[in-house]
């Protein structure tokens, strides 16, 4: 156990500190405009200096740094504390990338990994479908190798930013006779291909943040498949528990709950300040406890696979203990704001734009989402624990 | 003795259903919800012509002269349906504020044209149930200052506003100095606002100068929210046995899968003690039972509770199509959660139950 | 909804208070011995009164009323009330005697019912078995007709006052080539029949308060069945359900309730009375609030029985929710005294004899006792839900 | 940075499991319970060998001088093990408060025969965690008088004793005037009593003026007994997916029904992020981070929370068995049960740390 920086992280610190405060003013405003000038730049910026891409060799437009999460860390921390844009994420940079880097070809790095760092190619996924969410693996949306091309037919669902995207990485069944995980194949998209169809899917919260696509004898290169015919759902499943950590990353729910703090010392009832009150305390402390756990815990998973000491129940957690934190931290302060917590967009006293019911609401949407708790039970029980799988059923 | 429904209270919620299905699809929803202009006249007019504003009023008043059972069991269909009218303030809180309280020419004026649904009612006092801001209303010389927040039934032609002091003052919407505010909460199937008094003359119910009247107003109002809780938490239970028992994963539907299953068993084991605690509450009120208004702080509270519970794993169970706009569920959820902050959070509510118990 | 009580039943609450001032200073203290002169002296007094058996025809020794829910809650409510010791329960009186009344034969009735009633026989349940508990068909006791005894070999488990007990009802596989729940009848043993053993069973709370009861060669009269030869499953279950509404009684959990405010006005902590703290007393009234709900369940279903209004959800959830908020109602006083919550018999200090810890545990043991919490939301799920049953598994 | 264990931590736990198996299998732990005379000097013994009794004293006193991470660590075996024999107070909390405000001559006396096993201490502090009934003790005139209910570790040679005043104080056993009295509680594998003061004579760690000194002490205290519980609550969860792996019912293991998986799931997803949490708060106690007094507050009170939770569920999914003696697996029940009383009750450790945090 050595919760120590050490000298070198506080001269890597000063640095990035110092590029702060020399760069930090030409940053965009959170959210950015992906598409704008001014987030294109910034990022260039942040890829030259080693906070995008980081790890990434330089061959494919990265920084070529030898990964360190201690360095990973204290970038997100200054960045944070100096309320600096990080750099663009998304799909493209968290999931694709890392995914050619594994599995795709030398020909397929060069053509998308540096443009997908620089912003220029904006990425969405194509996974779920509206009749395989937590059976994923029965996928129906078809490709058929036609001469040099895959032809594809089906939908997609769930599919955020595919309103914006250039590309999409998708899976798709090609394999007709193979058993069900067999048959999966990962190909990459552009959405400008003819036959492609973005719907998008209101939610709860309102906003349509996510997309339906429908997929009409949509054409594409026979080239534009990643590994072998057959292999998708392994290289899909090599990333996926990699979501699912971010998915309820603790880091940000703390900023949440930083923010939770301030709301019960500024807000009333009957003129009495929040934090005062005993019983709004102790939930809001019982709530810091299960934070304060989780953190610790994230600290050991991301320390764990870099010294090789792997905590497979640690990380399969995660997901699931996560993104219920996330919902109850935003719920409390729903409760404690009383009838001003059920206040929405565009009312006046509104507080802080509404956002503490929109994440109320959307991360009961990723507590179902990336795999319901249900699934993540599952995956718990099985293979964290070592229990029996669900017992085969009898025919008919 | 008998612990239930009388086939008349049965035939009641039958009767509203019937006409609510046709009178407020999710589709009618939606508008309202859309439109903040829409009054919903037509589902109003609709369910006026079963008498519902005018449920609890006296007959010589043009009323049905029913209990507040009656107007529970009214609210927990409307909560089912989640219906885009006012009720609780216009129809039940504020006309028996009125008997209660009222002289005879207020009840005159106002009672008659309240049952037959021609004017509508809304009520200020959320300032005692946890004031928020700098909310509070007082009574200098004959006029009422200052701010009163969540009104509720708030498209209303006349405010019954209670003052610091928990005395009662009827103010008709177009008064000189009174400015209404809308305000947007996620529950767009109901409207909501904040009056500004700016020295708005008022006439007090002479009958408030007891603070029972406002307690127990509060207190009716709490069962008929946890009503309609009820209603609306049923309805997502309902709807996710529904789903479950076609929605098809790995082969099966999914309410074949015992984790499905035990959160609906759940979901049920907690809702339909509900019910009948309900029932006990409304009826407590009805008879002014000494143990009335801990049991409707306690209702409304554990309501609360088992509502929040019902609309997180009802979503659940519907997977992501729970999440999206597609088949409104959340047009239920929303609804329990702003039940859940009007006139008393669970908090708040235990803790004057606690104090009328001499616990605290 | 009449909740009233009228004219008649105040007379009846007045007979009732009556009695317990002539009578009162007669009954035995709780718990009684249940073979003492006193205890069976007092049980007879009952029954003259009506007290006890109330409902059961004079020809069996009960006292032939019309069941009325509002005399039994009167006398109920009177005897708590003055805190007298209400007549003997046990499973005889209550498990047995119905079972006779709806599937005896009359020369069981005559037999068995009065001396149950009067306190001269003392019954045990056998049902549960070591391998036969949440699937309780699957019970392999096996009785064997040879002549004109029954031949009875195996082992019963969970058997309560077995070491008391005159006889014991329980349930026997008799038909060995019938699908499992129709190859059980129900049989009537007395415990004095050679080949009987009873090894007590203890429990978490130190008590032997179950048995083991080992069955070896033991011979019965062939007509010591009670209904005919594999309808054993379906009288057990006429009563089961029964059985479980008992276990989570909410009236019995208000006045551990009652004495758990007493305990809050009473205990206190740096010498702040438990019930002048909020945080405790938020979480008291928390319990409050779901035990008034399960009270009013309750009155709702006895008086749909009644009425003829049948509430079956309302009915199946008394078990699970009220064993659990019983359990908690006990953990609260645990958790509120503090390290004086874990002493336990034989300590100084110890408050309530250390009735909150042995009802905690021995309700935990409810919570799992007949049928768990899982079996009960099976049973809510499908059967108050109509959601599927478990699919058949395959074969191997 | 390496956020997890040395070699030699993995080591420590190897070692002492192993010892733990033979010196203390629940036979053992079933006759130290049955029998108040019982000293469990062989486990002790065994223990001993192995430097346990001073894990953490300075080698110059004949201890091993490692950290309270190393102690959390064999604390959590001991949990894991129910090991009926004293730890907290007299392996850890003592001996680091001798070091901590101890005179030269103090530490001389008492820390040797500790580190080696040949004494053992305990600690009388409770008062400081929220007191019961008239207990307390105060210093007058060079002697104690009052009461010390709940002393960790009771069965020893000599206290440390805090007074009114958190100034701490060593008193021995057989001191004029000391009276110590058994106490039972469900968890029949420590022992537990009170000590009466009646003008005993006692002298003062002159350190402890500061009060930093008791909460220090009592913050390793809290983690030392958050580690025992983690250790407990682990076998529990162990032993309920063991038992669900073979015991069938319906014609297959319990195990392969989803209710059971889930129940285990979620055991094991409270419980492993507290292993983390553990390590974090004792290293946080060892490096005398600003965060330690509040990390080791959360740390209890959240193990307390969790391990009540796996110590009910891990019971439901032994069924039946789990509620009998058979498997003894209520020793580890009743452990858990006793952590979470001592050293403070989650409520009153939520309350420091919100006032450290300057929250309260």
């Amino acid at each position: 156990m050595d919760l120590s920086f050490g000298s070198r992280y506080a001269t890597f610190r000063e640095s990035v500190r110092s590029f702060l405060a020399l760069h930090g003013a030409s940053a965009p405003a959170v959210p950015p405009d992906l598409r704008a000038l001014p987030t294109l730049r910034w990022q260039q910026r942040l890829l030259e200096h080693g906070y995008a891409g980081r790890a990434i060799p330089t061959r494919y437009g990265g920084y070529g740094a030898t990964p360190d999460i201690l360095e990973t860390r204290i970038i997100a921390e200054e960045f944070a504390e100096a309320q600096v844009f990080p750099g663009l994420s998304g799909q493209g940079i968290m999931m694709l990338v890392p995914t050619l880097i594994e599995f795709g070809t030398e020909a397929q790095r060069e053509q998308f990994i540096a443009p997908t760092l620089r912003g220029d190619l904006i990425w969405c996924q194509g996974y779920s479908e509206p009749n395989a969410g937590s059976d994923l693996a029965s996928l129906t949306t078809r490709a058929v190798l036609v001469g040099d091309e895959w032809v594809i037919n089906g939908q997609k669902i769930w599919t955020s930013t595919a309103h914006l995207a250039d590309w999409m990485f998708c899976l798709v069944r090609t394999e007709l006779t193979s058993p069900k995980h067999l048959g999966i194949s990962f190909l990459l998209l552009e959405m400008s291909t003819p036959g492609i169809e973005v719907r998008p899917l209101v939610t709860m919260t309102g906003d349509a943040s996510f997309n339906e696509v429908f997929l009409t004898d949509v054409r594409i290169p026979a080239t534009q498949i990643v590994g072998g015919r057959g292999e998708g759902w392994k290289i899909a499943n090599a990333l996926l528990s990699h979501e699912r950590g971010m998915l309820g990353n603790p880091n940000v729910t703390l900023q949440r709950f930083n923010a939770l703090v301030d709301l019960f010392r500024q807000e009333t009832i009957d003129g009495r300040r929040l934090i005062d009150d005993p019983v709004w305390r102790e939930r809001l402390l019982k709530l810091q406890g299960r934070m304060l756990a989780l953190r610790c815990n994230d600290l050991r998973v991301l320390s764990g696979r870099l010294n090789d000491r792997s905590a497979p129940l640690a990380a399969m957690l995660v997901k699931l203990e996560g993104t219920e934190l996330r919902h109850e931290v935003e719920g409390l302060a729903i409760d404690a704001l009383g009838e001003l917590g059920v206040l929405y967009r565009g009312s006046p006293l509104l507080r802080d734009q509404g956002l503490w019911q929109q994440h109320h609401m959307y991360f009961l949407g990723l507590i179902i989402g990336g795999g319901t708790s249900q699934i993540q039970k599952n995956i718990i029980a099985e293979r964290g624990l070592g229990m029996p799988r669900e017992p085969k059923l009898a025919a008919g | 003795m008998d612990f239930g429904l009388s086939d008349d209270q049965t035939l009641l919620q039958t009767s509203l259903s019937r006409v609510l299905n046709v009178a407020a699809p999710l589709a009618r929803v939606r508008r309202f919800a859309e439109d903040e202009t829409d009054k919903a006249s037509d589902v109003w007019d609709a369910l006026a012509s079963l008498g519902l504003p005018g449920l609890v009023i006296a007959p010589a008043r043009g009323g049905m002269g029913l209990g507040l059972l009656d107007a529970a069991l009214a609210a927990e269909c409307l909560g089912r349906h989640v219906a885009p009218i006012p009720f609780a303030a216009t129809s039940v809180m504020v006309p028996l504020a009125l008997q209660d309280a009222g002289t005879t020419a207020q009840c005159a004026r106002w009672l008659p044209s309240l049952a037959e649904g021609a004017c509508t009612a809304g009520l200020a006092v959320s300032e005692h149930t946890g004031a928020k801001e700098d909310a509070g209303v007082r009574y200098i010389d004959g006029r009422l200052c200052g701010r009163a927040l969540f009104v509720l039934d708030f498209a209303a032609d006349v405010f019954l506003v209670a003052d610091e002091s928990a005395r009662l003052y009827l103010v008709e919407r177009d008064a000189a100095g009174l400015e209404a505010r809308s305000l947007v909460s996620i529950d767009r199937s109901r409207r909501l606002g904040e009056l500004l008094f700016r020295a708005v003359p008022a006439v007090c119910l002479p009958g408030s100068e007891n603070p029972l009247v406002l307690q127990r107003t509060l207190d009716r109002g709490r069962v008929l929210l946890a009503a309609d809780t009820l209603g609306a938490a049923q309805h997502m239970l309902d709807a996710a046995v529904s789903y479950a028992g076609t929605r098809q994963q790995f082969g099966r539907v999914i309410g074949s899968f015992q984790a499905v299953k035990h959160l609906c068993a759940e979901m049920a084991a907690a809702l339909e003690p509900c019910r009948a605690l309900l029932w006990y509450a409304a009826h407590s009120l009805d008879l002014e039972a000494t143990d009335a208004h801990i049991t409707a702080c306690h209702t409304k509270a554990h309501m609360a509770e088992v509502g929040k519970f019902v609309a997180k794993t009802a979503t659940e169970v519907h997977g992501g199509v729970g999440f999206t706009d597609l088949l409104g569920l959340h047009y239920w959820f929303k609804r329990i959660g702003l039940n859940r902050q009007w006139l008393g959070s669970p908090e708040r509510l235990r803790h004057e139950a606690a104090r009328a118990q001499g616990y605290a």
